[in-house]
């Protein structure tokens, strides 16, 4: 389904405005029931005992004592699981380790026990006989020849010989010739950088709560980006049909992307099925940081190439990203998004997916993105400033523009990435004058969205109100964007719409939410779940007038006659034509189930003013603005939330988010003590500037907006450091020691 | 686990006294109970001070003040003389975490965690404060600088425990201040700390200093070095070049997942510089 | 292990309830009287999403014990809204969308209004070293702090 | 015919060809087409693509038309947060 063709004349009456959201008051006031607030009858709390060491084999478990512990009434471990499919294997090991575990935290049995005193002393009581094995965390260390091995056999046909197994698979993207482009260069900038990994740190811990009863029903409750993933992968590992298994979203307390797997949600049925008993899991903060799936860290080494006058000749990048523990670091997204700002005649890019003993990764925020444009727009800012060129304008000489050869391959469309430049460059931050130890930067980022499976279905009540139920959890306020568009579609104020996220045994399947899709996928299927209930209703008006249904059209909320020649009738409301729905057929819904794809692209500047201390290194964001395209803004208010949020996460990747691993492999910093994501003092109001570029592949134009915005602050941040500085900072983060040791190395 | 919340100090001694296993003193609870929730603490029972006649209240005594040992840092704030007397003790208390931490958070507590890196003591030293302990043999009175012998262990005995911090009198003409570094702007723990106390003469001559540094050594220190640089100056750049380099030179910390030794060393300096100028300010030096 | 009986009032209703000796007061309020709008983040004091008032002072539930409530009064997310009306701040929220995921937004308006009561006119720089320790990842903050500042000006204004 | 551009580590597969024409007039054809065509592609294939069909990225449609004229890319399987 694509752009209406009218849409560009479309006058939105409620698309675009800044209604409530019908969650609001939930949420204000308490009520609002996340995945640690559900609970049970008679249901017992569940533990996870994790392995202190980083790698090491597991040579015995023995669960006697804890089992006879009085309160104790299951204890699990792998032996408990059936082996699973391919598809699943990795998940399942990383729920609960076989024969090795392979990094600190890492689940190696689980308790459940009338109450969590119980399950805490028990838990002491397993006794697990280790044989502690060399370990690596490093990226590049992990890829030597002679490396401590996790896994053999997992390399790809990709790998050329001669590398150590931790090496999974190399991607390569590209086309030109890059010495060619190089030759033509008047200067070259070739640099190696560092990113650690963080976290997504969404405030709510995982949590769950399972039921299953002997005759294979089972019911999970649970906080995820996705409970249709929740069915598919439990049942699969637990062997139960997927039909058999209810999964029921709690409010979700942040996910971005974090939540788009499985941690305890096998366990807990597992445990329920062994006990009888619901059983509820609640991760620690500890634990969250220790073994749920932190972003991967990266090295990588950039060479571009510049003409004076600021063209870029040619692009070269080698990603080496770790993911932890079992293969799938982004880095083929990594390498994909590199240079996808720029129109580059010469450009590759080449990446290693590489494992090491640290947890497995999960999606973070446009997973690889951020750290490929922190070493590509770092290299080109440097290029820029060596010139004396202003880097907008240079940006602005390189951007890739509709017809534009993306750097991954297929030629752009309509984008907005000059809209965002342009309007960054009118801006009056870019003009603001800055003082002493103060320096301004800038960078691009993109990102891709996706469509996925979605399913709406859109119910008239007799009242004349409307009730739509969507898949996916509402994660930043997409209930409200949904009723929205439905209201705008049906022609009814928004306050008649409520929309609600459906248990799996409502609806087909859905997507996870993630991708940026929701309100692109979910916000096409509801438009179209309306269009079907307004052909219904039009039919039945039809019915009523005794005319046929194709001279009925919806205008404001009625069905009225099409033209002179379908007769004199007055319009008939919605809420008219519900009331006598059962006279005239029966119950009216509209449902459209897809997999939309053809979703766009998306671009986004940020400009950042940073003050550095020269005496310790401190750096204080002083003024920080995102220009972004949205496509087609739904609700604006929740469209800058979407800009603010990634920009703020993206400057805490930059200058205090980090995993700090001790030299025995033990996460150090496994609280948000010493984890450190920004404070609201450690910030000023991030402005945004939402452009509006249709997407052609929506009917209102709607683009993706939640993840492109965590792309440019790595690469912004370092900049506006390096301008206030003067030190080129390629190791993220920049914490004050590393700031104030490179400050007084110059 | 038993929890004891006594109402006389003759009463928290004798719970004390009884207790064979691990008893843990809870004035703010803002360290004990993140140790208990991380199990690095499990203790046998729990003695809340909080309901103790006096540990909740600031009292005047010999021109300075007595500070129950279970006044949170946000009733330090709140008490202007203390303010005004000891501004530089008051920011190190309410530097202490979040302004919920703020509301229980005591300086007495802060003491007897015994962290290398408790924003509250270095303060305390320079300002020469007098912890008063009760125990078993009666009440006892020491220098604050005294009670942490290293990262999570004191002087104190068995069966003893810290009543109240006694700061004191102030004569004209001088003044407190605290800075820490940390990586973000709240919620983190010193990287290092630096408290300067002083007295200048009429002259605007600085009579009397006092500097400590915190988390560059296992437990906060004194450095006579640095106040010697000082006193005897205008507190003018000369001097605070060798306050600087002093505190630089008193520094043997070490490397971290907060801060470097090199780091460390460099910025012990350049707080100690920044907190002596804010304390000539507040001294009201010309 | 005898359970310690609490006699305290929770948002202004005489509340009792007993709890072991090291239980945390969010624990209580949670598991024991099924006051789940306080959240726990972390449990260590970090984060905020617990936060309650006692005696009228802001804390995280998560650092106090269920014992220590003897006799006090405690405020919590759920006594904040006066039946059907919200507090200024619930509604500011709402209007400036000054919640995404909603899981902070409790702790986040206790330590707001405790602000407000404090500092009925905040600068910004006031408002955000006040809110330092409530812990926001999805909004960056921004619309949070609008929402309370604003709510700051109707207060004044209405008194 | 349809002309197919590949990404630069499935050009092993190709003989270092990062274009190639397979006969497609769907997604599933085109797909096919490849690993009848390439088997060395196999392994890549089945552990997931995207396509690019004329700018527009589609990932499991099969029978997404591709036209003669079309630009297909294949392009590593998109994956988000």
């Amino acid at each position: 389904m694509a752009l209406d063709s009218k849409s560009e004349l479309r006058e939105f009456k409620i698309v675009g405005t800044r209604p409530l959201r019908p969650d609001g008051i939930d949420k204000v006031t308490g009520k609002a029931r996340f995945g640690a607030d559900i609970t049970a009858p008679g249901m017992l709390v569940g533990l996870v005992l994790r392995s202190p060491h980083a790698h090491a084999r597991i040579v015995s478990i023995d669960t006697s004592r804890a089992e006879a512990v009085p309160g104790v009434h299951a204890v699990v471990t792998r032996a408990d699981f059936a082996e699973p499919g391919e598809d699943v294997a990795d998940i399942l090991d990383n729920c609960m380790a076989g024969a090795k575990a392979l990094y600190d935290g890492h689940a190696v049995a689980a308790i459940a026990a009338s109450s969590g005193k119980i399950a805490r002393d028990a838990l002491k009581l397993i006794d697990v006989v280790y044989e502690v094995l060399p370990h690596v965390t490093d990226v590049d260390a992990a890829m030597k020849p002679g490396a401590p091995v996790l896994h053999e056999g997992r390399t790809d046909e990709t790998v050329p010989e001669g590398l150590s197994p931790n090496v999974i698979s190399r991607h390569e993207f590209g086309h030109g010739d890059i010495e060619a482009g190089l030759a033509q260069a008047d200067r070259i900038v070739e640099r190696t950088f560092q990113t650690e990994a963080t976290h997504q740190g969404y405030i709510e811990p995982h949590a769950c709560l399972a039921q299953m009863g002997p005759d294979g029903q089972a019911d999970l409750w649970c906080c995820t980006q996705g409970h249709y993933m929740a069915r598919n992968v439990c049942a699969e590992i637990l062997g139960l049909e997927q039909g058999q298994l209810r999964v029921t979203a709690s409010e979700i307390g942040g996910g971005f992307g974090g939540k788009t797997t499985v941690f305890l949600e096998p366990v807990a049925l597992m445990l329920a099925r062994k006990s009888g008993r619901p059983v509820k899991m609640v991760m620690t903060r500890s634990e969250v940081l220790r073994a749920t799936g932190p972003t991967a860290s990266s090295s990588i080494d950039v060479k571009i190439g510049m003409t004076k006058d600021g063209r870029i000749t040619a692009g070269f990048a080698e990603l080496r990203y770790q993911g932890g523990a079992y293969p799938g670091s982004p880095v083929d997204m990594g390498s994909m998004s590199a240079f996808a700002p720029y129109d580059l005649e010469h450009v590759k890019t080449i990446g290693w997916d590489v494992v090491t003993n640290r947890p497995k990764q999960a999606a973070y925020r446009a997973p690889g993105a951020p750290m490929a444009a922190f070493a590509v727009e770092s290299a080109i800012d440097e290029l820029a400033r060596g010139f004396g060129l202003d880097p907008l304008e240079v940006r602005l000489k390189n951007a890739a523009r509709e017809g534009t050869r993306a750097s991954y391959g297929p030629t752009y469309p309509a984008i907005g990435l000059e809209a965002t430049l342009r309007t960054a460059k009118d801006h009056p931050h870019w003009s603001a004058p800055l003082g002493e130890n103060q320096g301004r930067g800038v960078a691009c980022g993109f990102w891709f969205n996706f469509g996925g499976d979605t399913c709406v279905t859109l119910n008239i009540t007799p009242d004349g109100t409307v009730t739509v139920s969507e898949g996916n959890p509402d994660i930043g306020g997409s209930r409200a964007s949904m009723s929205m568009m439905a209201a705008e579609e049906l022609g009814i104020p928004y306050e008649k719409v409520r929309t609600i996220v459906a248990d799996t045994g409502s609806l087909g399947q859905n997507e996870v939410t993630d991708g940026s899709r929701v309100t692109f996928a979910v916000g096409l299927a509801t438009i179209e779940a309306a269009r079907a209930a307004i052909r219904e209703m039009c039919k039945r008006a039809a019915m009523v007038w005794g005319i046929e249904p194709e001279a009925v059209e919806w205008v404001d909320g009625a069905a009225q006659p099409a033209g002179p020649n379908a007769g004199e009738h007055p319009p008939m409301t919605l809420a008219e034509i519900a009331a006598i729905a059962s006279n005239t057929g029966g119950p009216i819904a509209g449902h459209h189930e897809a997999n939309p794809e053809g979703a766009g692209v998306s671009f986004a500047t940020h400009m950042v003013d940073t003050e550095v201390d020269p005496d310790t290194g401190a750096v204080k964001i002083l003024r920080y603005t995102v220009f972004q395209d949205a496509g087609k803004a739904i609700h604006p208010a929740y469209v800058e939330g979407q800009f603010q949020g990634g920009a703020v996460q993206g400057i805490g990747w930059a200058l205090n988010e980090e995993y700090i691993y001790g030299e025995d492999g033990v996460l150090q910093n496994a609280g948000f003590l010493d984890y450190r994501v920004p404070v609201a003092s450690d910030l000023p109001m991030i402005d945004t500037v939402i452009l509006e570029i249709p997407n052609p592949g929506h009917p209102y134009g709607v683009r993706g907006v939640g993840e492109t915005s965590i792309v440019p602050p790595l690469a912004a941040v370092a900049n506006a450091v390096s301008a206030a500085s003067g030190v080129r900072m390629t190791s993220l983060p920049i914490s004050p020691p590393k700031l104030l040791a490179a400050l007084h190395e110059r | 686990m038993h929890y004891h919340s006594p109402t006389s100090v003759e009463d928290a001694v004798k719970v004390l006294a009884a207790q064979s296993g691990d008893c843990r003193i809870l004035a703010g609870g803002t360290d004990l109970l993140v140790r208990m929730r991380s199990g690095l603490a499990e203790p046998d029972a729990i003695l809340d001070i909080k309901r103790i006649d006096g540990m909740r209240s600031i009292t005047r005594e010999e021109g300075g003040f007595r500070v129950g040992a279970a006044v949170s840092g946000t009733e330090m704030a709140e008490h202007a003389a203390l303010v005004a007397a000891w501004p530089g003790v008051v920011e190190a208390t309410g530097l202490i975490g979040s302004t919920q931490i703020q509301g229980r958070a005591t300086m007495a507590g802060n003491l007897c965690n015994a962290s290398p890196a408790a924003d509250s003591v270095p303060a305390m030293v320079a300002a020469g404060a007098v912890a008063q302990v009760a125990g078993p043999n009666g009440v006892r009175d020491i220098p604050v600088a005294q009670i942490p012998t290293g990262p999570g262990k004191t002087s104190l005995g068995p069966g003893e425990f810290v009543t109240s911090i006694f700061l004191p009198a102030r004569p004209d003409r001088a003044s407190d201040a605290y800075l820490r570094f940390i990586p973000r702007t709240e919620m983190d723990i010193a990287v290092v700390g630096c408290g300067v106390s002083i007295t200048l003469d009429a002259s605007g001559t600085c009579t009397e200093a006092r500097v400590a540094l915190g988390a560059v050594a296992p437990t906060v220190i004194e450095v006579p070095e640095a106040a010697t640089a000082l006193v005897g100056t205008p507190l003018d750049d000369p001097a605070l070049s060798a306050l600087s380099a002093a505190c630089s030179a008193a520094a043997s910390p070490i490397s971290d997942k907060r801060g470097t030794v090199e780091f460390r060393t460099h910025v012990a300096g350049v707080l100690a510089r920044r907190a002596a100028v804010i304390a000539k300010t507040r001294a009201g030096a010309a | 292990m005898s359970k310690i009986h609490v006699t305290t009032t929770i948002n202004g209703d005489p509340t009792e309830f007993l709890c072991e000796a090291d239980e945390t007061l969010l624990d209580v309020l949670r598991d024991r009287l099924g006051l789940t709008g306080s959240k726990e983040g972390c449990g260590t004091g970090d984060c905020g999403a617990c936060s309650v008032t006692v005696g009228g002072r802001l804390v995280c539930s998560c650092l106090m014990l269920g014992a220590e409530a003897e006799g006090q009064e405690i405020g919590t997310i759920e006594g904040m809204a006066e039946g059907e009306s919200l507090h200024p701040l619930q509604k500011k929220f709402i209007e400036h969308a000054a919640l995404q995921c909603g899981i902070c937004t409790p702790g986040l308006l206790v330590a707001a209004k405790s602000l407000l009561e404090h500092n009925p006119d905040p600068t910004e720089e006031e408002t955000r070293y006040w809110l330092a320790g409530n812990l926001c990842r999805c909004t960056g903050y921004d619309k949070i702090i609008r929402a309370v500042m604003d709510a700051g000006k109707d207060m004044r204004e209405a008194s | 015919m349809v002309q197919v551009r590949i990404w630069g580590s499935l050009a092993a597969a190709t003989e270092d060809q990062t274009e190639v024409e397979i006969e497609a007039s769907t997604l599933r054809e085109l797909l096919d087409g490849l690993a009848a065509r390439y088997p060395a592609m196999r392994p890549q294939l089945e552990r997931g693509v995207s396509v690019s069909i004329d700018g527009r990225i589609y990932t499991e449609n099969w029978f997404t038309p591709i036209h003669k004229d079309s630009e297909v890319v294949l392009l590593a399987r998109l994956k988000g947060g």
